[in-house]
């Protein structure tokens, strides 16, 4: 499925200061810039060639770097995994896409128990420097198939890193930062945020993996959201700060290696926490964020218990209606942190 | 294009054993499912259909002339490309529809939508989001049916892409060595999305995977209703009889871009136009006409009838309702 | 691998008050009386028929039910997946094996994206009744590829179950019981528990899914354990109870669904918590059971912050003494439950 | 036995193209593979050794052979059966033994073991616990090979069993259309654990597998040094031309059980010793022998310095120190 079809990225160059692009562009342009700059980085995946990748993110691209660099694969997600770490354990630096994320289902031998596992099973005599590229999450309609958010998977696997950007400053950074990592890196995009648009530098700049952001700050209620779930709650926090209740949103960014610390810092400062995240609630991200903070220092300043809202423990409905309830939305936000913050639990 | 073309209508039909009465009804169907799709189309151009949707205009043949070849009691599998397939295994338009708009009397209840329409009763195991993710599970049913005694059978449908993933390979190779009563479909409609068959592949059929598993293979036109008819014919009667499974593929083509949204530059207008001329439904109407067995204009209200059923069944489904998001959690567990 | 090789259980009755089995022959049983009792229970895996299974579990079933029933496959784990899933809506009730836990990572796809969501993809109308047992965890000097423990990984999907005993009577009674069930179970065996014993009634009994069990009772600290931790926890718990520390052993039995109650009842009373499993820890099931008593009544009861000990996030070594470091052992939770007990942390 | 029989020994020799010298090395190299093992065997009865280890006795042509027909800047990938293949690519067996006996000095820091034994700078990419584990990631190998425009070539080995993983479908399938240098070596030791190849299959020759992919595939007799190297070498050249790749089925059998503990239920004594009767290793001197290149004596004490190389690096790997557990979470990132 193509869902989104995007213009190109303006050729013009913009002020740096206001130079916005939508985070589909900041990724294209990351691996524009990464293809540009080392010759070893390749792209490898199904239909990201002259098809321009199902959300268009790759469009353009096999036309710069051409059919060696930009891979039409078949349709075997294992042997694209597979594919990828055999060539980065012998001096290339791929970057696979896997076309949505429930398919890397197909491929999680590779990854978890190869590539993941190399580097430490050799005593530390190799290296396996990939990425893997993948859009994630429900909102389009897609359905139980298509709509996974799988991260807490890959979080609970050694070896491999998890990176969630919210924002196309943070994609374009985040994903340079993963090319230039010699570790396996999952690199979860979301489709609903491939139109979203914001500042963009231009040229090659990276965002350390392994460093939570606040993106709002506030005295109240410290809310750790990933992914969409960031849009969301700055939204929540707009409309909360209308009747004064100030909400501090902390953004991950990259779920493993995890900065919890920032985390800390902030529920010592606001004692409520609300962890928001599209996956199941069950077992997924936010479980962790939870129980790094119940383990440490934080504990002490918490004054609430700390409340998880996350998707519901269903497969993704069809329905519109249905697929919407199925995870959290703004006001689903503003209910919860709102309660937090007046102590009604 | 190297497959047979009608010569002697009439001495063909007779060799296929199918009767006047069976060839008007898939015909009926053939249309049933091209205004079934039509519809579709129009209807998610008008923004009243949420999420995507794969369109197998131009496969009709396939769909029906394999589906054909099955008692009632058969099961089928299906893939992401799956309207037809429904249709042809016997599907209720209004219910099918009812699931398109995400209606709650739709066959899933509005949970599936189009990449999952699955008429359980009726024998379809269901549409599949997943390429070849029903080849796994169409050899087990086909063991289900084989420990069961029974003497049914499973179909599955799968694109040309499917052909390549890990999936296909196992679940072949396990009905052949278990000799179930599976038939493997192989619509090769030249493109896995963007990726042409033939980059895809390092043979030229499909149905050369077939060695492989020890098992028959064949190569049909797929827009050819009595070739594809035939084919699984003589692959169900195997499977029946119990002497295992079979691979055909059917060669053809999908008229429309891959999904809702697709701006097929890796094909040219003039090969779609090429493939158009080999209407699946033109030539099933010839091959009946020129057999003398119906004239044109009995044949003529056929498109209209079917359109008027869609219509009927997009009015069926816009009047219902929605499910209430208090039910969500129904049906996640039994 | 065949890694124990077990001796037939006992033809002779004996008494049920003192009737012991093996955790390995206790699933047997169960194995035997549900296929004895049901037509459409059959069993499918690698060399379960006549090598009687990787760790001997099938040992002599196949004798009794013939190779239609106990199917030996080929290496195939995708389809052996997939065949019970087709058997499964179609009116048998399968029992899969995979032979290490490691190698499900095969079955994802067919597990997680069909098995788990057809029910509720088909709007209700279909069912997936199977169970697909499988053995986890370290301590076989197997390495990287066969010790994997990736039960948070299924916890996190809705529409499966997942069962993880720690005893033989528990394993018979909650085998049977998912056999029972009409929804697809995964089923975690413990390699090092296989040669445990314990008491096992004769006869058919099932345990219910999703009842956890306080294995011990005591005031001081709740200890959360799964699997083979749960008796490690116990023997921490006999040492501890010479230093005048009573550890309340809380086995979930079932991860998911997950009786949370049982643990909160526990914490109520103990106010302190500590959560072990062998899964490593970011991510782990742990999460969910923090994150869990946090959110709720259990909160306000806490007197010290939830340590979680669980496997270090590294691939499983080789070497026999990393290996060991690698996860949690008995004198490990008894210096942690200590801790927690004395207040230090 | 289907395969042909060593008729004239000298003309055999000349038409390998291989020198007395490089026959030789190949000789002392199967005696030193047949040597660990025994050893890796009386290691593990004594208790000596942790987990659990897959014995390559009886299949010491094909791992040899085959590597034989490689360049040291060639790559392998290797299987759970692997101490064998990393032998045939030279690694040093006081190293691979200090793994064996999880030694920090070991090729893997003593966190491999047996079953995950590499040299990476050797140009062994390590034994794989996951069967076909290794077949995506050799495909990758070859497409890096390739775009970095080297004539080196990968050679990936796998049981039978491995043929019928979904990942060995997509490998082939993938390095096929790409025309990846890539050597994929089946050894068919008739078994996968205790399922026989003859039941797990419903062809007779994996090797058939081969037209799947469009690829050449052949089958020989695996307990035949030359043999083997000469269908190697063939694919060899023909990937280093940029030819693609090819699937080559070595016909062997394992002596041993499975692994460490196997009742061998599902074979007989008597198939055991009609294959023991096949020994490669014999079957080797006998051709240098017949041929004239060596005398029985010169031969004779080759066994017996191969163990003592094997006593050496025992007895070296078990003066190493352990590795220390605080260094346990070294080498997971990089
Ligand atoms: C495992 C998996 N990989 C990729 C996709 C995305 N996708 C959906 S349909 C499709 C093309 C399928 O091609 P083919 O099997 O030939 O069927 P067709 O669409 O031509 O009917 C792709 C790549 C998917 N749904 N599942
Ligand atoms: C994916 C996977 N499934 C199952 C196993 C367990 N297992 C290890 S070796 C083996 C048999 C392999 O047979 P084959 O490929 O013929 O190699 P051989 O042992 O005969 O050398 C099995 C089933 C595994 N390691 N990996
Ligand atoms: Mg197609
Ligand atoms: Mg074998």
């Amino acid at each position: 499925m193509r869902e989104q079809v995007l213009e190109k990225a303006s050729g013009e160059p913009l002020q740096a200061a206001n130079r916005e692009l939508t985070y589909s562009h900041a990724i294209r342009e990351a691996l524009q810039l990464a293809m540009r700059r080392d010759e070893r980085v390749f792209m490898l995946g199904e239909d990201i060639g002259v098809y321009g990748g199902a959300f268009g993110v790759s469009d353009g691209l096999i036309e710069e770097f051409g059919a060696e660099r930009v891979r039409d694969t078949p349709i075997s997600e294992a042997v694209i995994a597979g594919a990828a770490i055999g060539a980065a354990v012998t001096g290339m630096r791929p970057v696979a896409e896997i076309q949505f994320m429930d398919f890397i289902t197909l491929s999680m031998e590779q990854l978890v128990l190869q590539g993941a596992k190399m580097r430490f099973m050799f005593g530390g005599k190799a290296s396996v420097p990939m990425v893997l590229r993948t859009p994630a999450g429900s909102g389009t309609g897609a359905a139980a198939q298509h709509s996974e958010s799988l991260e807490a998977w890959f979080v609970h696997v050694p070896g491999l890193k998890v990176v969630m950007p919210s924002t196309p400053y943070d994609a374009k950074g985040l994903l340079l930062a993963a090319i230039e990592d010699d570790n396996p890196v999952i690199f979860v995009e979301h489709k609903l945020l491939y139109r979203t648009k914001g500042h963009v530098p231009e040229g090659y700049y990276t965002v350390p993996l392994s460093q939570s952001e606040v993106k709002r700050e506030g005295r109240d209620v410290t809310v750790v959201a990933t992914s969409i779930m960031v849009p969301r709650a700055l939204e929540a926090a707009d409309l909360l700060a209308q009747e004064g209740i100030e909400l501090e949103v902390v953004d991950p960014r990259t779920l493993k290696p995890y900065d919890a610390d920032t985390v800390t810092r902030s529920v010592c400062k606001t004692g409520r926490v609300l962890i928001v995240h599209e996956a199941p609630k069950t077992a997924g991200f936010g479980a962790e964020v939870a129980a790094e903070i119940v383990a440490g220092e934080a504990f002490d300043y918490l004054d609430a218990p700390i409340r998880r809202l996350a998707g519901l423990d269903v497969p993704i409905p069809y329905n519109r209606e249905l697929e919407r309830t199925a995870v959290p939305q703004v006001a689903d936000i503003v209910r919860e942190a709102r309660a937090l913050a007046r102590g009604e639990y | 294009m190297p497959y047979q073309t009608v010569t002697d209508e009439r001495k063909q039909i007779e060799t296929s054993g199918l009767t006047p009465e069976q060839l008007l009804e898939a015909l009926r169907k053939m249309h049933l499912i091209r205004a079934f799709e039509e519809k579709a189309e129009a209807l998610y151009a008008l923004g009243k259909i949420h999420g995507t949707m794969h369109l197998s205009i131009g496969q009709e043949a396939s769909a029906v002339g394999a589906c054909l070849a099955l008692r009632p009691d058969d099961t089928i599998l299906s893939t992401h490309r799956g309207h037809g397939h429904c249709i042809a295994k016997g599907a209720e338009p209004p219910l099918m529809m009812a699931e398109f708009f995400g209606k709650e009397v739709g066959y899933c209840r509005g949970r599936g939508g189009s990449m999952h329409i699955a008429d359980v009763a009726g024998g379809n195991l269901g549409a599949n989001g997943i390429v070849a993710g029903g080849l796994p599970i169409s050899t087990g049913v086909g063991l289900s049916l084989q420990m069961q005694h029974t003497d049914r059978v499973c179909l599955t449908f799968f694109g040309d892409g499917a052909a390549n993933e890990g999936a296909f390979h196992e679940a072949l190779n396990l009905a052949a060595i278990w000799r179930l009563p599976v038939v493997y479909v192989c619509e090769n409609n030249q493109y896995a999305m963007s990726m042409p068959m033939k980059a895809a592949f390092p043979i030229r059929q499909i149905s050369e995977r077939a060695a492989a598993y020890g098992i028959p293979g064949v190569t049909v036109d797929g827009n050819d209703l009595l070739a594809v008819y035939e084919a699984v014919q003589t692959a169900v009667s195997r499977a029946r009889a119990g002497e295992g499974p079979s691979l055909i593929e059917n060669v053809t083509y999908r008229w429309r871009g891959h999904s809702k949204s697709d701006r097929q530059r890796y094909r040219t207008r003039d090969e779609v136009k090429e493939w158009q001329a080999r209407d699946p439904i033109i030539r099933l109407e010839n091959l009946l006409v020129g057999a003398d067995l119906f004239t044109a204009e009995q044949l003529a209200d056929l498109g209209a009838e079917a359109r008027q059923t869609i219509e009927d069944s997009v009015a069926f489904a816009e009047a219902q309702a929605d499910p209430d998001p208090a039910t969500i959690l129904e049906g996640v567990y039994a």
